[in-house]
């Protein structure tokens, strides 16, 4: 669960990888926290393509990535989501709260 | 490749582990799959079997990691069956008093998704722990 | 995400349908991933519960599908370990006589490749059924 | 576990989908004989691209259809092995006796 990731511009790109649960989810967490801590981005762009599944952990820790970004002012994408991870998003009703577009692209020209 | 199965089953016993979570999910996602449940009936099963453990070893053995937990399910004509027995806490979820929800806040996510995506749960106490039985109905 | 984890474990109980095997081997996989076994060791391990379990079916239980099979897998620091308890007609595999394994011909090939691909592999008939252990080791 | 089929010369390409094992493998017996018998291709080219496991009763239907090809004068093709198919396929020898190439492409025109 190491992600990928790159900048550009004043966007932090990080690619996760993996099903997060309970189990790995606090990894994630550590991660995306210590990525935050670090760049401070005004867009943190998630890219969810190769995150099958995820759990309410997870959730939560999304959550609180979108809390940090928020503090200093940015807006958290999430991109290439798969269905289940979706479904969830809308169960929590985050769907609207992050935002949420089709690919990396997207959330970098907005 | 799907014969109706009535009274097929299978049992798992794990400890509270986190780790475990995955391996229990997908047992019962590929045990209900070959039941004939829907795809998308399987992975709300296999998402609420996930949360519903994940509350067992956060709450009920509050982060304990070797406490028991026995799951049995249960293929019926018109939906699958789980049952979860744990010899934790004993506190029944849905007697627990919740915020409203707000998304923006950590926590109330597991339980919104088993009410949503079940059609039964029930937490019933026992003497030293709970079961709590799910189901989701094959339409 | 992987702690060194001895004397983690995990049990199923199934029926000798071979419905259900899919649903074992991924319970054994993704435990045995947990642990830190490697990717390929784990698809070993993978192959050769399904031949076990798929000789229990046919062989030890003739096709019956409601035999009990009893699984316990166990995270040791040097391997896994598996104990496969059924209570079918308790021959023991090794002890059947083999033709000399012919790929054009059917049959063979399960139990070479529990022979190659587990580190250790036993039978020990029970009074009433088998008991299979096999391991793989760490590296 | 419904193949694609399709027909080309004289060969028949069916792309077969799904993990097998006992469970599913009669079912990929029927289908793959009913093929053989209703057509007696030349060349059959089983495209493995979507079989990300087999167990050895797949194996055991594998070559009860090379048999059948066989006795009137074909070959069979295995394309697109993932590692685990392939690794069984080895284990039982039969590397070397079904033509294992990458793609369809490459069994078509041998
Ligand atoms: N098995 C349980 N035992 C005790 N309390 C529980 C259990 N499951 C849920 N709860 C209570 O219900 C609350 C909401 O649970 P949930 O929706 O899963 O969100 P979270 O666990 O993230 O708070 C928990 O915070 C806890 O107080
Ligand atoms: N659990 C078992 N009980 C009785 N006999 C067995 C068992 N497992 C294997 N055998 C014997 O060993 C033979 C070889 O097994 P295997 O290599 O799995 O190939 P196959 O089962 O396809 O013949 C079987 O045909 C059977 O006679």
């Amino acid at each position: 669960m190491v992600p990928t990731v790159r900048q550009q511009d004043d966007a932090v790109i990080a690619s996760l990888a993996g099903e997060i649960d309970l189990h790995s989810s606090p990894e994630v967490r550590k991660v995306l926290l210590d990525l935050l801590a670090k760049h401070q981005p005004k867009k943190l762009v998630l890219n969810l393509g190769d995150v099958p599944y995820m759990d309410s952990s997870a959730i939560a820790v999304l959550v609180e990535s979108l809390q940090k970004v928020r503090k200093s002012g940015g807006k958290v994408y999430l991109t290439n989501l798969q269905p289940r991870v979706k479904g969830l998003l809308e169960i929590a009703r985050l769907d609207t709260i992050f935002v949420i577009v089709p690919g990396e692209a997207d959330a970098l020209k907005k | 490749m799907v014969k109706p199965m009535v009274n097929r089953h299978i049992e798992l016993k794990v400890t509270s582990d986190a780790a475990n979570l995955a391996a229990v999910r997908k047992a019962v996602e590929t045990f209900a799959a070959t039941t004939g449940l829907s795809e998308s009936a399987v992975n709300d099963l296999g998402l609420c079997v996930n949360e519903t453990l994940a509350n067992i070893i956060r709450h009920a053995y509050e982060g304990r990691t070797d406490g028991p937990i026995e799951l049995r399910v249960e293929a019926h004509d018109d939906r699958v069956l789980i049952f979860i027995r744990d010899w934790g806490s004993g506190v029944d979820p849905s007697s627990v008093p919740q915020e409203p929800y707000d998304p923006l806040k950590p926590g109330g996510v597991g339980l919104m998704c088993i009410r949503q995506l079940m059609d039964e749960i029930s937490y019933t106490p026992q003497p030293d722990g709970m079961l709590t039985v799910m189901s989701k109905r094959r339409t």
